[in-house]
């Protein structure tokens, strides 16, 4: 077995969690190489979906930004940006849509709006682009980041999307009818949320990482399944097939 | 009926200070040219919409252009935040910035709601998401068949909606492929449009019946503009500056290195710079 | 995914008893072999929708294949009135006909609705229009923002979607040109979809990145009619055979020559009578 | 002068009332050769928009339906339908609408959906179609029809699509802010709006034409302005430009 960072552990999980039959709401970084990960290794037929209005794309490169012209050219079809959240994506066609952000609590919610107060705010961060609408319309959510006291917050300092709420029955009662936040896929472990309360729990270790670890990196007391795995590695051909496309990535994005 | 004329001429007529613009492209067809030639103009007071509030947006704000900012993602796609926009709400420099936010869905909706004429759009929207706290235009409204709570918004009608496209045919008529995002709806909820294309052609004869095309009567002005998206692309004609985004973080890190950036690069040039700017970003036809 | 089969297959696993079905189609694509073939399996107690009814509905309400009819224009297009919906409405034969009527803006709003999973579709619409009176299915809401009236209708959600395209792929992707009218929306607002298509293909790989087209995964059944739509046409294919139009309604006229001309024509027919019937209005290509 | 027939005069009338900068909603029939005879006359860049979405068509020949392939191959541009109807006909773009029907009251209402009682109808008639929308979401509505007393009544089975209503105030009155019918062009003559009453009133009699035969043919007492003008007849062009088209149409639908 060959040597691997947590960058690519997080990766290899996240594509491992994609159907063939899949229809996935990308967004760029960790999701893209993800979902194209899996497009190039067991999901060969999987849907990706980018909001730009690209549907069906099977890029040779990961694209640096959701609008590259690479994903028009081998998409399926190309809409328009309202087509693409009416139909497709508030029309419930998305299997799994794919979130991360600056802050997220133990429910799924998540925070890419502002640190500090909205008025006055630390950080004014980007927004929430298509996530207020993604996180409650597509089948289920898989969150893909790397775990950090900054970011595993215990209370958010603003709600962009929703996960589980306030947990339990709260996504429900809301009115939201789609699954919401299945997973969590960090650089140490693989949470799932709990049946009832819906809180994240750790149900798989990556190789090396601790309880210890885990621990420490969110900012809440961090909940054990009772029986925990252990991640499978990436495979040779996991690996191999990942670096190809980031260095085949660099290659044409540094080639201008 | 599209007048064909300058880009200097297009914006003199149609954007007026105080004057609420959409300059929109979704990463495809941002319509750079247009923006620098507003800023040279003097421009002030502007509300500005837009989705994907990005480089020029940034350049705008940081140059004290625009008086509210209506969005849902203020990124540089990519690379990571804006920084004269971050200035601006974090610090008021160089003056304070109003903000109104909605989510992609909501604009998009807003955006489809003005083509159609409508005052507001209806959508599943904003469950759970704390934008409603802050947001005064988002409300909401019952089915009156199922009883479903659904979002509304406002429709976007901007005073003037601004693009560039591929081609223009010589009586104004404009096609748009590729990532087509929000453009026809932009200009087909705005009073006015300025459409920067990168040819004129005879007619458009050999084109897709069913391809995204505007027709002259919709359009206010049409300006050819070679290069006029860069460092953003134009599928078909030149590719993305992928340099340029991530030479915009630094320069937009500081307030000096701005000013001065912005005086050499826009306010002290021409629209026909943008041709030499992709020369080599050239797609092989 | 779709599943690529016969056009009698198609129909026995997707259209039941008491479905509602939409076969759509506007003066281009209408989908006759289809309607054919479900007669020909004796389906009943249907409810259609259709913006356009014409021929098709006509020979359906005729054989007494249909128990309710959703529309908002039922004309032989170009000809005259529908004689076998007449028939049904004015003298209950073969059966009563229940129907819910509705605008071109009420049906084609309420099908994009479907397709973007909304209850209701919410349009100005049908003011000072006497429908409002006879069809509970017309309601009005308020714009929250502004108070203005609006209409709303409930979205369009059959159980199936017929229609007519161009061509498939060996995966299902459909294409669709020309006239497309409302049949993306049908199929993407219906559970299920069957398409008839001219000609299976390798690829799309030659075709415009926004021309229209529904993936394999947003459609159940693909089955290759050549001439499916005649004597509708398909654009690039075969030409609309505006005699049979005309004869129809002298067809149309009588219960016993409708009759008759349906057991020949229609019940001891097969899908690939559809090839000759246009065999002399191809199109020079 | 050449002879010609009162439908010719019908055409040519509603033709002349079109102007080089209208965009048109066309309906089949007379309103089609109408806009034709326009853009082939006087108006060679008026908009011509049919509502099976094609956009700026330039037939050579007339259609036979709404949606013949023609239309499509000589668009500027082909949209779908639920497109067509919102953004271009709901988004106010369209200067003129043409509609016509089985009947007509004074006020330019019209109906196209049942003779007799709705439930129980004695002729089921085709329906509205876009008529609803068209009637009040062009800028103005031109109404061609021959008069007759069955067509021409004073009241009408079934209100299809609202002309001025009940007359006066009553279309503002329920939110419509387009000017409604302005213009009703018969086999007779010409009627307009009075500018109080709304009321249909001939304002100019067609060649041969007398005030008795207008009367006699409609179903209310008909008002006639104080300057009453004789319509211009048809010019030699106007003639052989609508005779060819018509010849044309009749080769070309005749043809397969």
């Amino acid at each position: 077995m060959t040597n691997f960072t947590s960058t690519e552990m997080m990766t290899v999980a996240a594509a491992r969690a994609l159907k063939n039959s899949d229809v996935c709401f990308v967004g760029i970084g960790a999701p893209s190489a993800a979902c194209n990960l899996a497009r190039l290794t067991h999901a060969p037929d999987i849907t990706l979906i980018y909001e730009s209005g690209t549907i069906g794309t099977a890029p040779d490169v990961l694209p640096l930004s959701i609008g590259d012209g690479e994903l028009c050219d081998t998409a399926v079809t190309t809409v328009s940006v309202p087509e693409m959240f009416r139909y497709w994506l508030q029309g419930g066609r998305i299997t799994v849509g794919f979130l991360g952000g600056a802050q997220l609590d133990k429910f799924g919610n998540i925070n890419t709006t502002v640190v500090g107060d909205y008025d006055n705010p630390k950080v004014r961060l980007p927004g929430g682009g298509g996530a207020p609408e993604i996180a409650v319309s597509c089948g289920e959510i898989f969150i893909t980041m790397k775990q950090s006291l900054r970011g595993f917050v215990d209370k958010l300092d603003f709600i962009t999307s929703l996960g589980h709420g306030t947990g339990g029955t709260d996504r429900a009662d809301k009115g939201v009818t789609t699954k919401g936040p299945s997973r969590l896929i960090t650089d140490l472990a693989i949470w799932e949320p709990d049946p009832e309360t819906k809180e994240f729990t750790v149900t798989s270790l990556h190789q090396g990482a601790t309880r210890e670890q885990v621990a420490e990196t969110v900012g809440w007391k961090a909940k054990f399944a009772a029986e925990l795995s252990e991640t499978p590695l990436p495979t040779a051909e996991e690996l191999e097939v990942l670096r190809d496309l980031h260095a085949r990535t660099k290659a044409a994005h540094s080639g201008n | 009926m599209a007048k064909i004329q300058s880009l200097s001429e297009a914006v003199a007529e149609n954007i007026k200070d105080g004057d609420t613009v959409a300059f929109e492209g979704f990463t495809h067809l941002i319509p750079h040219a247009a923006a620098h030639e507003t800023l040279r103009q003097g421009r002030k007071d502007l509300t500005v919409i837009r989705m994907t509030p990005d480089i020029i947006y940034d350049q705008m704000i940081g140059m004290g252009a625009v008086k509210k900012l209506v969005f849902s993602f203020a990124g540089n796609p990519g690379v990571g935040l804006l920084r004269r926009m971050r200035d601006a709400v974090e610090n008021q420099w160089p003056r304070a910035l109003e903000i109104e936010e909605h989510s992609h869905a909501a604009m998009a909706n807003a955006y489809e709601a003005g083509a159609a004429g409508l005052p507001c759009a209806i959508f599943r929207g904003y469950r759970g998401a704390e934008l409603v706290r802050v947001n005064p235009n988002i409300k909401f409204v019952n089915c009156p068949f199922t009883g479903e709570e659904l979002a509304a918004v406002p429709a976007h009608r901007p005073d003037v909606a601004v693009i560039h496209a591929q081609k223009a045919t010589k009586k104004g008529d404009v096609l748009i492929e590729g990532i087509t995002g929000v453009q026809k709806e932009a200009v087909l909820s705005a009073k006015r449009s300025i459409v920067t294309v990168e040819e004129i052609v005879d007619d458009f004869d050999d084109v897709h019946p069913n391809a995204t095309v505007l027709p002259c009567w919709t359009v206010t002005s049409v300006a050819k503009v070679p290069g006029g998206s860069h460092p953003s692309y134009t599928q078909g004609y030149y590719a993305r500056d992928n340099a340029s985004y991530l030479e915009w973080d630094k320069i937009s890190a500081d307030r000096e290195v701005f000013m001065e950036w912005m005086r050499e690069h826009v306010m002290n040039e021409t629209p026909e710079i943008f041709a030499k700017r992709v020369a080599h970003l050239k797609v092989q036809g």
